[in-house]
């Protein structure tokens, strides 16, 4: 725990809340306009919060911080430069997809909590999801852990260091973008809240704060998930010429930036065929990720 | 990890834990009790940490999450009354179980505190993951791939009791007939 | 300090919660719920005994694995059970179950 | 029915609309002026509301109202002004919220939640009875009838708790004046009933009557403005621009309804893509507009340079380029993954049931009134054709149609001004032509003009049938791709 640095992570997660934003506008070919944004912002916070008409206003509260408390324990995970990471720990990919985890009950408490047919039924469909991409997610942590021999995000990094896993395992990165891109709900799999279908969906009910730190958490997830895809594809801070962190942040920026581009290339997809996409094809290739995997390790990485 | 640290986290960890693990049957709300459940296991992760076992902690959080949430769903769906609106009683033998309960517990807890356990401090340095690794890949190979068999099996004997037919109902290609629902002699 | 009569104390307290609850419930999936909590106690004792007597023995953590594997199989066939019983008979009451009972 | 917001914002005034085509063809489009649907309530901080609103709306806008904006100002604005509105709420809400209930006399009362009914997003807050007793968490009104649930069991024979979602007639995909009442089991439509609000009244032919409903089906105002001089003497110009009129109209209201189907999908290329097409469409038919007749069409309208005749070519050049991409565009695997197979109407159900239009023509039947013109048959007129009669099938055929519509305009507007002669006869009692959702009758009753749209009542029970057992949002998808309406329209 000795790189331990709270401070830092909070920091980071509040910068993610602009530097996603700036993307957001650039992807979807609008000017900026950051005055316009801050006046929302405190509008949004002026009001006052919902009392949802249901059973469980408890649950309907709690779910937007345990979704910032997922994001942030998610972001600290996520090795910046070589010096700079929160929590490094051996065992550090797991905790990352364990955080992960933890927005799904997030969604279901807000689902559950608003109390109206439709928010219930975003979190039906949330949990069916991601039960779906729960085991291509840790398939896919362990495949690029294993040339590495560790789960220590670090490690996987300087692994990396003569080819980036995006070259040695493209298969792995080509289940894991779909995979992240569920969890931080951005569409094509924002089937939670899903715009036009459930009008908002678990978060329909939210106002005010409770609002603000949805919106926060979706953006830290961003930040942590298209981070950590920087670090585990693509070498994180390995590359020369320039410094380390600026690496980094180039990386991660591209990769929040695909994740977005993505969104508005595609249509939502539809339940039944996201689900069986994932069943079907994600899982048992997944496996097949992890065998060759296996093979790589065995022949190239002792 | 100190052994305040560890203390800090466990102490708590350790109240919020069994807290939760008796609110899951006090409270009238399916919802609220599987959440519960699913806070009491994933705290118990939380003292997992404060044990030193890091792996065997975020692991258990991991699977709790998904574990429980499903659980949760399910109450919701299959239960007359997930809100706990009705004060429907789910409850039979009260008195009865918690007898055996507290009995149960005390004659644990007898045996925990009773027996000569050896005296060695709480382990400095978990277990390398790799270790754990080498372990599964190696000595505990066999009971691993039992393992792995029976989960496939418990897989398979699981989807092929819940399997109905598709729940979406769409049509197979080519099939001009089936928009809506699929035709009764699959569902009977 | 916490030794290990502490761990396997706060372990039989959850496992009589967890008898608790398969005992005294009626419904398919709370006794399932208490079931999870025993598991959870018997995990919790292995770790202890795990950290207390062999902090460096990997086979312990083996034992843990196996035991959360066998709980996500318990959820699993229990739902699905759940899910065959509801389908044939609308209820996911146990107490309504006697068929088996002679 | 559409709540229009700032594109991307977080907090902003929304606007509520009827259907996009209403927008577009009053030759505002709400998004170019970044003004996207609102799709989360939570954000919105005013609302404009055009006025009048048709009185059966009037209970749902006050529900609605009460709901969404409890602390949002709440304006009402003559149609003709809401393109200017907009504007001037955006910089009232930059201003605080202080300058809030101006035109206070048209708001509708805030306080009566229970007489609402239900308003849209769910319908589970208007029926006030459900939350008095405690004992309701919104998915499932009825405990009682749990234990003995006797419903169509969904594909995998699990019934699971029903759940009765009302949508519209404000507030959600649908569009103004359109119920749908859904049934769910679990994730799946179980049933689902449509009902269409609003009645279409007499056209009145000349001016000086009561101003136009915000929410008429405009639409088919220049369809309506050609049927009406049917009966009138021949003017050889004026025929060729007044098919040049009702075609671009027809290709705005497809797009429009591409549109929002895209928005519903949340696929924000398509939705671009759309509004690429649609302006220079707008472009055309305004500076078309100037050219006499049927000035209803220009509400709103962009102003245009005088002696600008031309523009409208170029305009249509333009379009049709950009029609071109967009039929590449839907032509993919994207826009077939969330359509193909779902909500299928086979040929046999479409004849039976009597459809009519392009939902007719996407399952191989029905004609197209347009192939009886002599005037479309010189232009070397082919009605469109689809097959498979799926939700995939129908967007195709409107795009497809749009693309013919664009070519048919520019030939017309050539014919029109190289002097052909055009038609001047039809003295017969209805006069029958292809509207952008199915054919319409119309016939002068004095100086005003009623009008028969045979087929409505068929493609709202056709559409609640296609979407049943099919999961939510395959179900939406499925309702829109029908072009459905809030009004009932009959003689």
């Amino acid at each position: 725990m000795s790189y331990f640095t709270p401070l830092a992570v909070v920091g980071l997660a509040l910068a993610a809340a602009p530097g996603v934003w700036l993307l957001e506008q650039l992807v979807a070919g609008q000017r900026p306009a950051p005055g316009r944004a801050l006046r929302d912002l405190r509008i949004m916070l002026g009001s006052p919060l919902q009392r949802p008409e249901s059973c469980d206003s408890a649950l309907f509260h709690l779910a937007p911080s345990l979704l910032v408390l997922a994001s942030v324990v998610a972001l600290a995970t996520v090795p910046w430069a070589p010096g700079f990471r929160g929590i490094d720990l051996q065992a550090g990919a797991l905790l990352f997809v364990a955080a992960l985890a933890y927005v799904t009950p997030a969604m279901v408490m807000a689902g559950w909590g608003a109390g109206r047919p439709l928010a219930v039924l975003g979190g039906f469909r949330w949990v069916a999801l991601m039960l779906a991409y729960a085991m291509p997610l840790a398939m896919v942590i362990t495949s690029v852990a294993a040339p590495a021999g560790s789960l220590r995000p670090t490690d996987i990094v300087r692994v990396q260091h003569a080819v980036p896993m995006a070259v040695a395992q493209p298969l792995a990165l080509a289940l894991w973008l779909p995979a992240v891109t569920a969890v931080c709900f951005l569409p094509p799999f924002d089937l939670p809240q899903a715009g036009g279908e459930l009008f908002g969906g678990v978060f329909a009910e939210y106002r005010g704060l409770d609002l603000a730190l949805v919106a926060l958490a979706q953006r830290v997830l961003l930040l942590a998930v298209s981070g950590m895809t920087a670090a585990l594809f693509l070498a994180g801070w390995e590359w020369p010429l320039l410094p380390p962190a600026v690496w980094m942040g180039l990386k991660t920026a591209a990769v929040a930036w695909l994740l977005l581009w993505a969104g508005r290339r595609f249509p939502r997809v539809a339940v039944d065929r996201a689900l069986s996409l994932a069943w079907r094809v994600a899982n048992p290739l997944s496996m097949l990720a992890i065998v060759y995997a296996g093979l790589l390790t065995l022949l190239f990485y002792r | 990890m100190s052994d305040l640290a560890t203390a800090i986290v466990f102490w708590p960890a350790v109240g919020l834990m069994l807290a939760a693990a008796v609110f899951v049957f006090i409270t009238s709300s399916m919802a609220r009790a599987g959440l519960l459940l699913l806070a009491s296991l994933a705290i118990e992760g939380l003292v997992f940490l404060a044990l030193g076992s890091r792996f065997l902690g975020f692991l258990q959080l991991l699977m709790m999450s998904g574990e429980m949430v499903i659980m949760v769903f399910f109450m919701v769906m299959f239960m007359p009354d997930p809100g706990g609106l009705m004060g429907m009683d789910m409850t039979h033998d009260k008195r009865r179980s918690a007898t055996v309960a507290v009995a149960v517990t005390a004659a644990l807890g007898l045996v925990a505190v009773l027996t000569d356990w050896p005296a060695r401090v709480v382990g400095r340095g978990a277990p390398d993951v790799r270790a754990i690794g080498f372990e599964v890949m190696g000595r505990s190979m066999i009971s691993f791939l039992f393992a792995g068999m029976t989960i496939l099996l418990a897989m398979v004997g699981g989807v092929l009791l819940a399997k109905h037919g598709g729940r979406f109902g769409l049509p197979a290609a080519g099939d001009e007939q089936s928009g809506e629902h699929s035709p009764p002699e699959e569902r009977s | 300090m916490i030794s290990l009569p502490v761990v396997l104390a706060v372990a039989a307290l959850l496992f009589g919660v967890g008898v608790y609850g398969v005992l005294g419930q009626t419904n398919t999936i709370m006794i399932i719920m208490g079931v999870e909590l025993m598991l959870g106690a018997a995990m919790l004792n292995v770790v202890g005994f795990l950290r207390y007597s062999h902090p460096h023995a990997t086979s312990g953590d083996f034992f843990v694995l196996v035991l959360m594997t066998l709980m996500a199989l318990e959820g699993a066939v229990g739902f699905a059970l759940v899910v065959s019983v509801f389908r044939s008979r609308r209820t996911s009451e146990a107490d309504d179950l006697t068929e088996l009972s002679g | 029915m559409v709540l229009a917001s700032a594109a991307r914002s977080t907090a902003s005034p929304a606007l509520i609309v009827p259907d996009e085509q209403s927008w577009l063809v009053w030759g505002f489009d709400p998004a170019s002026d970044g003004l996207e649907p609102v799709l989360d309530w939570g954000a919105v901080r005013g609302v404009l509301v055009p006025d009048p609103m048709p009185a059966v709306l009037g209970a749902p806008l006050a529900a609605c109202l009460s709901e969404l904006a409890p602390t949002a100002p709440v304006m009402h604005r003559p149609v003709s002004e809401l393109a200017r509105s907009v504007a001037a709420a955006e910089e009232d809400v930059g201003h605080g919220n202080d300058r809030a209930h101006d035109h206070a006399n048209h708001r509708h009362g805030h306080g009566d939640h229970g007489g609402g009914g239900d308003h849209g997003d769910g319908g589970d807050h208007g029926d006030g009875g459900d939350h008095g007793d405690g004992g309701d968490h919104g998915d499932g009104g009825d405990h009682e009838d749990m234990m003995a649930i006797t419903g169509e069991p969904s594909g995998d024979g699990l019934v699971m708790e029903s759940i009765d979602v009302s949508l519209g007639p404000l507030m959600s995909p649908m569009v103004a004046g359109l119920v749908a009442e859904v049934t769910l089991d679990g994730d799946v439509v179980a049933q689902c009933t449509l009902r269409a609000l609003l009645r279409q009244p007499a056209v009145r032919l000349k001016p000086g009557g009561p101003p136009p409903d915000p929410l008429e089906p405009r639409a088919w105002a220049a369809v309506l403005a050609s049927a009406a001089a049917a009966g009138e003497p021949p003017d050889t110009a004026g025929v060729w621009l007044r098919m040049v009129r009702v075609e671009i109209e027809r290709a705005t209201s497809h797009l429009a309804w591409l549109r929002s189907l895209a928005r519903l999908l949340g696929w924000g290329e398509l939705v671009k893509a759309t509004r690429v097409a649609v302006a220079p469409l707008l472009a055309a038919q305004a500076s078309l507009a100037r050219q006499g007749g049927a000035d209803r069409v220009s509400v709103g309208a962009v102003a245009i340079e005088p002696g600008d005749e031309l523009a409208a070519v170029r305009e249509l050049e333009l379009a049709s380029e950009a029609l071109a991409r967009l039929q590449r565009l839907c032509a993919g695997r994207r826009l077939a993954s969330r359509t193909a197979g779902r909500g299928v109407v086979g040929a046999a159900e479409a004849r039976a049931a009597g459809l009519t239009g392009p939902v007719a023509r996407a399952s191989g039947v029905g004609g197209d009134a347009r192939s009886e013109d002599p005037l479309y048959r010189e232009l070397g007129f082919e009605p469109v054709s689809g097959q498979g009669g799926d939700a995939l099938a129908r967007t195709l055929l409107r795009v497809a149609e749009s693309v013919a519509a664009v070519e048919l305009a520019r030939g017309s507007l050539a014919h029109a001004y190289s002097g052909r002669p055009g038609r001047g006869d039809a003295q017969a009692e209805w006069v029958t032509l292809e509207g952008p959702r199915g054919p319409l009758r119309a016939r002068r009753v004095g100086d005003c003009l009623r009008v028969d749209a045979p087929g409505r009542e068929a493609v709202l029970r056709v559409a609640s049938r296609a979407a049943v057992g099919l999961e939510w949002g395959s179900a939406l998808v499925v309702l829109a791709s029908f072009d459905l309406s809030g009004w009932q329209v009959g003689p």
